[in-house]
C-alpha cells in the first residue's frame, strides 16, 4: 500500500476542521451551521483514522464509529429542533431567531 | 476449489470507469437521437391533466422526518452490531453479553417508539388510550 | 458556658421575635427586650460577681473562657473569652440594643418581627466579635453582622436607603475579604514556621513574621478595621448609612458597630504586628487627626441633622484611633472611655434626631427650630447630649477625649494640638445644632408630642451613665486595666517619642 | 465480580433508565414516572457505599471507580434527584407529555456519572456526549415555547462545535502519544521527551478549549446567558450543576494525571481563563435584569473561583474544589429551584420585577432564596462562605496572589448583583404580583428546597464532618 | 495469478452479461406475467417477441429528451444514473465463480450495503428535482420505505457474517462448503428477501410508484432514456438481490456435477423468476402496513435472529 505521512493526514483533517469551524461561525442559516458541524466532526473522525493508522491500532477506528454515532444523534436532534424552529419562527436565520438579549 | 485471491484494485477502477462511460453514453445518445417538441403544455408539470395549483414544495407529514431520524439512529446502531458480528468469535461470551445488552437496549427503544406511536402510519390513528393525568 | 448563652439567647430571641409577629407585633418587641435584657443582666452579673467588682486588678485578664473544637481540619476552634475590655463593650452593645428597641417602639410599624430579628442578629455578630479569640471565628462574626445590618438599612431606612445600604455592604464586605486574606496569610505563615495550623489568637500572637509580610498582613487587618471605624479615606459609606438608617439602625450602627473596628485595632492590629504598627503609627495617628478635623468641619457644614451627627462620629472615632496608636496606658484608657462615651452619646443623639424626624417628618435643620417652646423635655435632652458630645467636663466624653489627648501628648505634641483644635470645632457644630433646632421661631405652630415617660426613662438611663462615667470612671478603668495591660505586654518596643 | 460491585451505581442507573422508558411506554402517567425516576436514583445512591468497598477499581481501561469518582457520582445523583423533584410541579404546567423529561434526565445523569468515572478518552467522549445530547433535548423540552427552542439550538450548535474541538484535541494527542488512557499518557509524559511537541500542546489546548466551553469559562462563555435564560428552569438547574460538575471532575482528574501544574503553558492559560472568568462573569452580571441571566454570569464567575482552586492544586486545592462543588450544587439547585417552583413552562418567572416583594407573600421561599444568594455571595453562616474560605485558604497556601486579588474583586462585585436580587425580594410588592404566583407549591418541591436550605446552614456552621470526608476522598486521588 | 487479459475479459464479460440479462429479464417478465395472467405478452417482434426489448430501447432513444423547465436540471439528469451505476458497481464484489469476479474486497458485503444505500439518493433526488407533486410524494414514500427496510437488511445479513466470520463474499461462499446458509440462516434469508424487494421497490412493495395513486411516483416527469435508466435500474436491482441471495444463502456457485457458472445462473434465474412470480401473485399492501411490517415485525425478527445465532454458534463451538 502507498503510505502517506501522518502529518499530511492531520493537516487535511485540520483544514477540514477549520472549514467546518468557519462555517459554524460565519454561516447564519441553521441548516448550514449544522452541516458545518458535521464537517467538523468528520474532520476529527479523519484525524482519528490517521492517528489509528499510525499506531496500527483499532482504537482510532472505534473512536471514528463513536464519532459517527454522535454525529447521527446530533443531526437527529438538530434537525428536529430546526423543524420546530422553522414552525415557530418562520425562518432559519440564526440572527433572527436570537430573541434573547441581556 | 481455488479462491481468486486478487486484491488488485485496478480492475474495479476500470470497471467503474466503463460503467460511468456507459451511462454517460446512453444519456448522450438519447440526447442526440431524441426529438424536440415545443407545444403549449410541454413545460407544465404533469398533474393528470389538471392545471397545477401552487408549487410542488408542499409541507409533508413530519412522519417522514421521523423515519429519517429513526433510520439514522438505528443504522448507526447497526454499525456496532456489524463490528461485533465480524469479531464475535474472538470476543466470545463476554462480547456476546455486551451485544446482548446492546440489542436489549435497542429493543427497549424500539418498544418505546412503538408504544409512543412513532411507527404508526395510519392517518386517523386512534388516540392512545393511556391516561395522561396531570 | 455563659458566653455561649449570650449568643444563643440573641439568636433564639431573634427567631422568636420573627415568629411572634404572627400573634402580635408587640410580642416581637417584648421578646427582643427580654433577650437583650437577660443578656445585659448576665454580663452585668458577671462583672459584679467578681470578688471586688470595683478593684478588679490582679486577677488575670480573662474572666470567662470557652474553647470548643469546631473545624479541626483547619485548626479552627470555637474559642470565646471575655476580659474587661470585651465585657465593657458587650455591656455597651446590650445596653444600646435595648435603647434601639425602645427607639423603634413607635417608629417601626412595618414587619416588626423581621426588624427585631435583624436587630438581634446584628448584636449577635457584634457580641461574637467582641468575644471571639479564634481569628476565623472572629471573621465569621464580623461578617455575620453585615447582612442583618444591611436589611435594617435597606428595608426600614429612609428615602435613599437602598444606595446607602449597598454602599455599607460593599465597603464592609470587601474590606472584610481583605481581612480574611490577611488572616489566612498570617495563619499560613505561622503554619510554615511552626507546623501548627491554628487560628487561635494566643498562638498567633507570637508569630514571627518578616517585616515585609507583616506589613501586608497588617495592612489587611488595618483596612478592614478602619473601614468600620471609620478613618478618613475609607469613611464615605458612613454618612449615608447613618443618615438613611432608621433610628434603631442608626443607634446600633453608630453606637455599636463602629466600636468593632476600634476593638479590632486594639485587640489585633497592634498586638499582632507591634513593630509594623509602630513603624507606621505616625501616619496612622495623622489619619486620626485628619479624621477629627475633617469630621468636625464637615459636621459643621451639614443641614441634615442625622448627617451632622454622623460626621461628628467620624470626628470622635478619630480620637479612638489616635488613642490606640499612641499606645500608652493613659491613651488606651482614654480610647476605651471614648468608645463607651461616644457609643452612648451618639446613640442618644440619633434617638433625639429620630424623635424629631418622627414628629416633623424632616431632618433638615433649616426647617426645625423653636423646639423649646413646643417640646421642652425633648429640647432639654437634646441640649444635654449636644453638650455631652462637645465634651463638657464632667461628662464621659470629656473624660475620654481628655485622656486620649493626655496620652498623645507623651508621643506627639503636634498631634495633640491639632486634635485639640478638633475639640473646639466640635463646640461650634454642636452649638449650631442646638441653635438651629431648639431656638428660633417655630416654623409650624402645630404642637406635637413631647417625649413620653418611656422615652424619658431610656434617656435618663443614658444621662446617668454619661454622668457616672464622667464623674466616677474608676470602675471602668479598673475593669479595662488588666485587659489593656495584657495587650501591652505583647508590644515589644514602646512608641517612639518625638 | 468486583467489577460488578464497582459498577453497581452505573449499572443500576442504566437499568433504571431503561425501566423508566418501558414504564413511560406502557403507563404514561406523570406521578408514576416521577416515582420510577426517583427510585433508581435512590437505589444508586444506596449502592455507592457498597461500591466504595472495592475502590479503587479499574473496570476495563475505560472506567475507574475510586472514591473520587463515587464522590462525584453521589453528588450528581443527588442533584438529579433534586431536579426531578423540583421539576415535577413545573412540568405539570407543560400540558402534554412531561414524562420523557425524566427519561432524558436519567440519561443525562448517566452520562455525567460516566464522565466522573472515566479514565480514558473514549469513556470521556461517551459520557460527555450522552450528557450533551440528552441536554439538547432537555433544553428544548417545552417545544412550543420559543425561548426553549432557541436555547436548545444554540447549545446544540455551540456544544457540538466544542465537542468537535475536544475530539480534535484528543485525536492530536492520540496521534502523538498513541494512547487514549490517562494513566498511560502520564507515564509517557513522565519520560519527558514528548511534552513539548507541537501536536501534543495543540491537542492539550484544544481539549482545554472544548472543556472550557462546557464549563462556560471566558472566553467560551458566550452561550451561557442565552441558554440559561431560554432553558426551562429545572433544566437550567441541571445544566449548571450536573453538567458542569461532571466535566470539572473529569478535567481535574485529567489535570492531575498529566500533571498539569508542570506544564507552564497550561497553567498560564488556565490562570488567564480564571482571571477572565471571574472578572467578566461578575461584571456582566451587573448589567442584567433577568435572574436567570444573572445566575448564568454568576455561575461563570463561580467556575472561575473553582479554577483558582484547581490551580492551587495540592491536597488543599483538591479539597477546596470538592467542597466548593458540594456547596455550588446546593446553592445553584436552591436558586434555580426557587425559580422553578415559581415558574411554569409558559411563564418563566425570571425578571427581577417578578420577584419584587416575594418576601411579603412567601416569606419562607424568599428567605430560602435570600439564604441561597447570600451563600452564593459567600457570606458567613452559609456553606458558600466556607467554600470560599476553602478556596482562599488553598490559594494562600499556593501563593496565587494575583488570582487571590481577583477573587476578592470578584466577590465584591458579586455582592452588587446578589444584593440587587435580595433587595427586590424585600421591596414592597406591586399589585399584580399576588395573582401570578402559583397558589401552592407541590410537597416534593417544598421539602427539597427546605432540605437544601438546611444543608446550606448545616455545612455553613459545622462543616467539619464534610471536610473530613472530602479529605479522605482527596487523599485517594493524589 | 491472473493475467491482465483475464481481468479485462472478466470485466467486459460481466458487464455485457448483466446488460443482456437485464434485457432478457424484461422480456421474460412480460412473457411470464402474460402466461400467468392467461394472455400472450409481447409476441410480435422477433421470435416469441424476444426482440421487443430492442424495439423498446430504440423507441426510448428516439423519444424526446425532455428536461422540464421547472426542474433542477443537474440533479434531474443525475438521479436516474445513480440507480444504474450503484447497481452495476455492486456487482463488482460478487464472486460469480471461483475465477469470475471483478474484485475481491474483504469488505465486500459492506460495499454492497453501501451501494444499495446510495440507491436511495436516486429516488429522492429524482423526485425532488422533478418539482412535481406526485414525484415528490413518491420519492418521499420511497425514501421512507427504503430507509426503513435498509435498517434490517444489513442486520439480517449479520447472521451470515457471524457464521462465516468475514465480510468477504468469497470467504462467505467458501464457508458454505458443508451447509448452505439458507438452512441455519433461514430467518435471515426471509428477511433479506423481503428487504431486498422493498429496496428495489418491486411489486408488491412498489408503493413509491403506485400508478393508481401517484401516477408514476418519483419518475412521473421522466421520459425517454432517463426513464429507461430507472427502468433498467429496477431490473438490475432484481438481478443484484438475486445474486446476493445466491451468494450469501445458497452457496454461490456451489453445486454438484455442473460447472460453477451454470449453477450460479440456475440459482440466479430461480430467484429472478421468483421475484416475477411475487409480482404476479401478491397484492400491494397499504403504505402504513408496509411501514409497520418493517419496523414492528422484521426488525425484531432480525435482532432475534442475531441473538439466537450468536448463542447457538458459541454454544456449539464451545468458545
Amino acid at each position: 500500500m502507498i503510505s502517506i505521512p501522518i502529518e499530511h493526514g492531520l493537516y487535511l483533517a485540520a483544514a477540514l476542521f477549520l472549514l467546518g469551524l468557519m462555517g459554524v461561525l460565519v454561516r447564519r442559516n441553521l441548516i448550514f451551521m449544522l452541516m458545518s458541524l458535521e464537517i467538523m466532526l468528520n474532520a476529527t473522525g479523519l484525524a482519528f483514522i490517521v492517528a489509528g493508522a499510525r499506531w496500527g491500532e483499532a482504537e482510532g477506528q472505534i473512536f471514528f464509529m463513536l464519532i459517527l454515532t454522535l454525529a447521527a444523534a446530533e443531526a437527529a436532534i438538530g434537525l428536529a429542533l430546526i423543524l420546530l424552529i422553522y414552525r415557530h419562527f418562520g425562518t432559519l436565520d440564526a440572527d433572527r431567531i436570537s430573541e434573547m438579549r441581556g | 476449489m481455488s479462491l481468486m485471491q486478487s486484491t488488485e484494485f485496478w480492475p474495479f477502477v476500470l470497471y467503474a470507469g466503463i460503467v460511468l462511460a456507459l451511462v454517460a453514453g446512453i444519456l448522450g445518445l438519447s440526447y442526440i437521437l431524441g426529438q424536440r417538441h415545443g407545444e403549449k403544455a410541454t413545460g407544465e408539470p404533469f398533474e393528470s391533466g389538471i392545471v397545477p395549483v401552487d408549487f410542488a414544495r408542499l409541507r409533508f407529514s413530519a412522519k417522514f422526518y421521523l423515519v429519517a431520524v429513526l433510520f439514522v439512529i438505528f443504522d448507526m446502531e447497526a454499525v456496532f452490531i456489524f463490528a461485533w458480528a465480524v469479531a464475535f468469535r474472538e470476543t466470545g461470551w463476554i462480547g456476546y453479553g455486551g451485544a446482548l445488552t446492546f440489542i436489549a437496549i435497542l429493543v427497549v427503544a424500539l418498544i418505546y417508539e412503538w408504544r409512543v406511536g412513532a411507527l404508526d402510519w395510519q392517518p386517523q390513528e386512534r388516540k392512545r388510550q393511556t391516561s395522561r393525568q396531570l | 458556658m455563659i458566653l455561649i448563652w449570650l449568643l444563643v439567647i440573641l439568636i433564639v430571641g431573634g427567631v422568636g421575635a420573627w415568629v411572634a409577629e404572627r400573634q402580635h407585633p408587640l410580642w416581637s418587641r417584648i421578646i427582643a427586650l427580654l433577650a437583650l435584657g437577660i443578656n445585659f443582666l448576665l454580663v452585668a452579673a458577671l462583672w459584679l460577681s467578681q470578688a471586688n467588682p470595683f478593684a478588679i486588678a490582679g486577677q488575670g485578664a480573662w474572666l470567662v473562657e470557652l474553647d470548643w473544637p469546631w473545624i479541626a481540619h483547619f485548626g479552627i476552634r470555637f474559642h470565646l473569652a471575655l476580659d474587661g475590655l470585651s465585657l465593657l463593650l458587650v455591656l455597651l452593645a446590650c445596653f444600646l440594643g435595648l435603647m434601639a428597641v425602645v427607639a423603634s417602639w413607635t417608629e417601626i410599624q412595618y414587619r416588626v418581627g423581621f426588624f427585631h430579628f435583624n436587630l438581634l442578629w446584628v448584636l449577635t455578630g457584634v457580641i461574637g466579635v467582641f468575644m471571639a479569640l479564634d481569628l476565623f471565628l472572629f471573621f465569621f462574626f464580623w461578617e455575620v453582622m453585615l447582612v442583618p445590618m444591611y436589611f435594617l438599612i435597606a428595608i426600614w431606612g429612609h428615602e435613599r436607603r437602598l444606595p446607602a445600604a449597598f454602599k455599607f455592604f460593599i465597603f464592609t464586605h470587601s474590606s472584610g475579604l481583605m481581612l480574611l486574606v490577611a488572616i489566612l496569610v498570617l495563619v499560613w505563615t505561622h503554619y510554615q514556621h511552626t507546623g501548627v495550623l491554628t487560628f487561635d489568637y494566643f498562638d498567633l500572637l507570637g508569630a514571627s513574621l518578616d517585616p515585609n509580610t507583616a506589613f501586608w498582613i497588617a495592612l489587611g487587618f488595618f483596612i478592614a478595621f478602619t473601614v468600620k471605624l471609620p478613618a478618613v479615606p475609607l469613611h464615605s459609606w458612613l454618612p449615608d448609612a447613618h443618615t438613611q438608617a432608621s433610628t434603631g439602625g442608626s443607634v446600633i450602627l453608630a453606637g455599636v458597630l463602629l466600636k468593632t473596628g476600634a476593638y479590632g485595632l486594639l485587640r489585633f492590629v497592634v498586638p499582632l504586628f507591634p513593630a509594623t504598627a509602630f513603624d507606621y503609627s505616625p501616619v496612622i495617628m495623622l489619619l486620626g487627626v485628619i479624621g477629627i478635623l475633617y469630621g468636625a468641619v464637615l459636621a459643621f457644614a451639614q443641614q441634615d441633622v442625622k448627617r451632622l451627627i454622623a460626621y461628628s462620629s467620624i470626628s470622635h472615632m478619630g480620637f479612638v484611633l489616635l488613642g490606640v496608636f499612641a499606645w500608652n496606658p493613659v491613651a488606651l484608657q482614654g480610647a476605651v472611655m471614648q468608645m463607651l462615651a461616644h457609643g452612648i452619646s451618639v446613640a442618644a443623639l440619633f434617638m433625639v434626631a429620630g424623635a424629631l424626624q418622627e414628629r416633623l417628618h424632616t431632618r433638615d435643620m433649616g426647617r426645625m427650630g423653636g423646639l423649646w417652646s413646643k417640646a421642652p423635655r425633648l429640647a432639654a435632652i437634646s441640649l444635654f447630649f449636644a453638650v455631652a458630645a462637645l465634651g463638657l467636663p464632667g461628662l464621659a466624653n470629656f473624660m475620654g477625649e481628655f485622656l486620649v489627648l493626655l496620652g498623645t501628648y507623651q508621643v506627639s505634641i503636634a498631634f495633640t494640638a491639632a486634635a485639640a483644635l478638633g475639640l473646639i470645632l466640635s463646640v461650634v457644630y454642636a452649638l449650631i445644632m442646638v441653635q438651629k433646632t431648639l431656638h428660633g421661631e417655630a416654623e409650624e405652630q402645630r404642637r406635637f408630642a413631647d417625649f413620653s415617660t418611656g422615652d424619658m426613662a431610656a434617656m435618663g438611663a443614658m444621662i446617668f451613665i454619661l454622668f457616672w462615667l464622667g464623674l466616677y470612671p474608676q470602675p471602668v478603668f479598673d475593669m479595662a486595666h488588666p485587659a489593656l495591660e495584657g495587650l501591652q505586654q505583647w508590644v515589644m518596643e514602646p512608641p517612639r517619642q518625638n | 465480580m468486583s467489577d460488578f460491585i464497582a459498577l453497581l451505581p452505573l449499572l443500576l442507573l442504566t437499568l433504571g433508565s431503561l425501566a423508566l422508558t418501558l414504564v413511560v411506554a406502557f403507563y404514561r402517567q406523570h406521578r408514576l414516572t416521577l416515582l420510577a425516576t426517583v427510585f433508581p436514583l435512590l437505589l444508586c445512591l444506596e449502592m455507592i457505599p457498597i461500591a466504595a468497598t472495592v475502590t479503587p477499581h479499574q473496570v476495563s481501561p475505560l472506567l475507574i471507580i475510586d472514591q473520587y469518582a463515587l464522590f462525584y457520582t453521589g453528588l450528581i445523583l443527588a442533584a438529579a434527584l433534586a431536579v426531578a423533584l423540583l421539576g415535577y410541579g413545573y412540568l405539570q404546567g407543560l400540558g402534554d407529555q412531561p414524562e420523557e423529561f425524566y427519561m432524558l434526565l436519567l440519561l443525562a445523569t448517566l452520562g455525567a456519572t460516566v464522565l466522573a468515572a472515566s479514565n480514558h478518552f473514549i469513556s470521556l467522549f461517551l459520557g460527555l456526549e450522552i450528557l450533551s445530547v440528552s441536554l439538547f433535548a432537555l433544553l428544548a423540552y417545552p417545544r412550543h415555547f420559543r425561548p426553549s427552542l432557541e436555547a436548545g439550538v444554540k447549545y446544540l450548535i455551540l456544544s457540538g462545535a466544542s465537542s468537535a474541538m475536544l475530539l480534535f484535541g484528543i485525536a492530536l494527542i492520540y496521534a502523538e502519544m498513541g494512547t487514549l488512557e490517562f494513566g498511560h499518557l502520564s507515564t509517557l509524559l513522565n519520560r519527558g521527551e514528548i511534552s513539548s511537541n507541537v501536536f501534543f500542546l495543540a491537542g492539550l489546548v484544544f481539549i482545554i478549549s472544548g472543556l472550557s466551553f462546557k464549563l462556560s469559562w471566558v472566553p467560551f462563555h458566550l452561550w451561557t446567558p442565552d441558554v440559561y435564560q431560554g432553558a426551562p428552569a429545572p433544566v437550567t438547574a441541571f445544566l449548571t450543576t450536573v453538567s458542569k460538575g461532571a466535566v470539572f471532575a473529569l478535567l481535574l482528574r485529567f489535570f492531575i494525571q498529566v500533571e498539569g501544574d508542570n506544564h507552564h503553558l497550561l497553567t498560564v492559560i488556565l490562570s488567564l481563563i480564571a482571571w477572565l472568568s471571574i472578572l467578566v462573569g461578575n461584571l456582566l452580571a451587573l448589567l442584567q435584569n433577568n435572574i436567570k441571566r444573572i445566575l448564568a454570569y454568576s455561575s461563570i464567575a463561580h467556575l472561575g473561583y473553582l479554577l483558582v482552586a484547581l490551580l492551587a492544586s495540592g491536597s488543599l486545592g483538591m479539597e477546596a474544589v470538592m467542597f466548593y462543588w458540594v456547596v455550588y450544587f446546593i446553592m445553584n439547585l436552591g436558586a434555580f429551584g426557587v425559580v422553578t417552583v415559581l415558574s411554569s413552562p409558559a411563564q418563566e418567572k425570571q425578571n427581577l420585577e417578578d420577584y419584587q416583594g416575594l418576601f411579603w407573600h412567601r416569606p419562607a421561599l424568599a428567605g430560602m432564596f435570600t439564604f441561597t444568594l447570600l451563600s452564593l455571595a459567600g457570606i458567613p453562616l452559609t456553606a458558600g462562605f466556607i467554600g470560599k474560605f476553602y478556596i482562599f485558604t488553598a490559594s494562600v497556601e499556593a501563593a496565587l496572589w494575583p488570582l487571590l486579588f481577583t477573587l476578592i474583586i470578584g466577590s465584591t462585585l458579586g455582592l452588587f448583583y446578589y444584593l440587587r436580587i435580595i433587595i427586590a425580594l424585600y421591596r414592597l410588592p406591586t399589585a399584580e404580583i399576588e395573582r401570578v404566583y402559583p397558589s401552592t407549591l407541590p410537597l416534593t418541591s417544598s421539602l427539597m428546597l427546605a432540605l437544601l436550605a438546611l444543608l446550606l446552614v448545616w455545612w455553613g456552621v459545622y462543616p467539619e464532618p464534610l471536610m473530613q470526608f472530602i479529605q479522605t476522598v482527596a487523599m485517594t486521588l493524589l | 495469478m491472473k493475467t491482465v487479459l483475464a481481468s479485462l475479459f472478466n470485466i467486459l464479460g460481466i458487464l455485457g452479461t448483466l446488460l443482456t440479462l437485464t434485457a432478457l429479464l424484461i422480456w421474460i417478465e412480460r412473457r411470464l406475467l402474460g402466461f400467468w395472467q392467461d394472455r400472450y405478452g409481447p409476441n410480435r417482434v422477433g421470435p416469441f417477441g424476444i426482440l421487443q426489448v430492442v424495439a423498446d430501447v430504440i423507441k426510448l432513444f428516439t423519444k424526446e429528451d425532455w428536461i422540464p423547465p421547472f426542474a433542477d436540471k443537474g440533479v434531474f439528469i443525475l438521479a436516474p444514473t445513480v440507480v444504474v451505476i450503484t447497481a452495476l458497481l455492486a456487482f463488482a464484489v460478487i464472486p460469480i465463480t471461483p475465477d469470475i469476479g471483478i474484485i475481491d474486497l474483504n469488505i465486500g458485503l459492506l460495499f454492497f450495503l453501501a451501494m444499495s444505500s446510495l440507491a436511495v439518493y436516486s429516488v429522492v433526488l429524482g423526485g425532488w428535482a422533478s418539482n412535481n407533486k406526485y414525484s415528490l410524494m413518491g420519492s418521499l414514500r420511497a425514501a421512507a420505505q427504503m430507509l426503513s427496510y435498509e435498517v434490517f437488511m444489513g442486520l439480517s445479513l449479520m447472521g451470515v457474517v457471524m457464521l462465516a466470520g468475514s465480510f468477504n463474499l468469497r470467504e462467505i461462499v467458501a464457508a458454505q462448503q458443508g451447509l448452505w446458509f439458507c438452512i441455519p440462516q433461514f430467518l435471515g434469508l426471509v428477511v433479506f428477501l423481503i428487504a431486498g424487494i422493498a429496496e428495489a421497490h418491486r411489486l408488491p412493495f412498489d408503493l413509491p410508484e403506485a400508478e393508481n395513486e401517484l401516477v408514476a411516483g418519483f419518475h412521473t416527469e421522466y421520459s425517454g432514456m432517463k426513464f429507461g435508466l430507472f427502468f433498467v435500474g429496477e431490473y438490475l436491482a432484481i438481478l443484484l438481490i438475486s445474486a446476493m441471495i445466491v451468494t450469501l444463502f445458497f452457496g454461490g456457485w456451489r453445486g454438484p456435477w455442473l460447472p460453477p457458472l451454470v449453477w450460479f445462473f440456475i440459482k440466479l434465474s430461480f430467484f429472478a423468476f421468483f421475484f416475477i412470480l411475487l409480482r404476479a401473485a401478491l397484492p400491494r399492501p397499504r403504505y402504513d402496513q408496509l411501514m409497520a411490517y418493517g419496523w414492528k415485525l422484521m426488525l425484531p425478527l432480525t435482532l432475534l435472529n442475531l441473538v439466537v445465532t450468536g448463542a447457538v454458534v458459541l454454544t456449539i463451538e464451545g468458545t
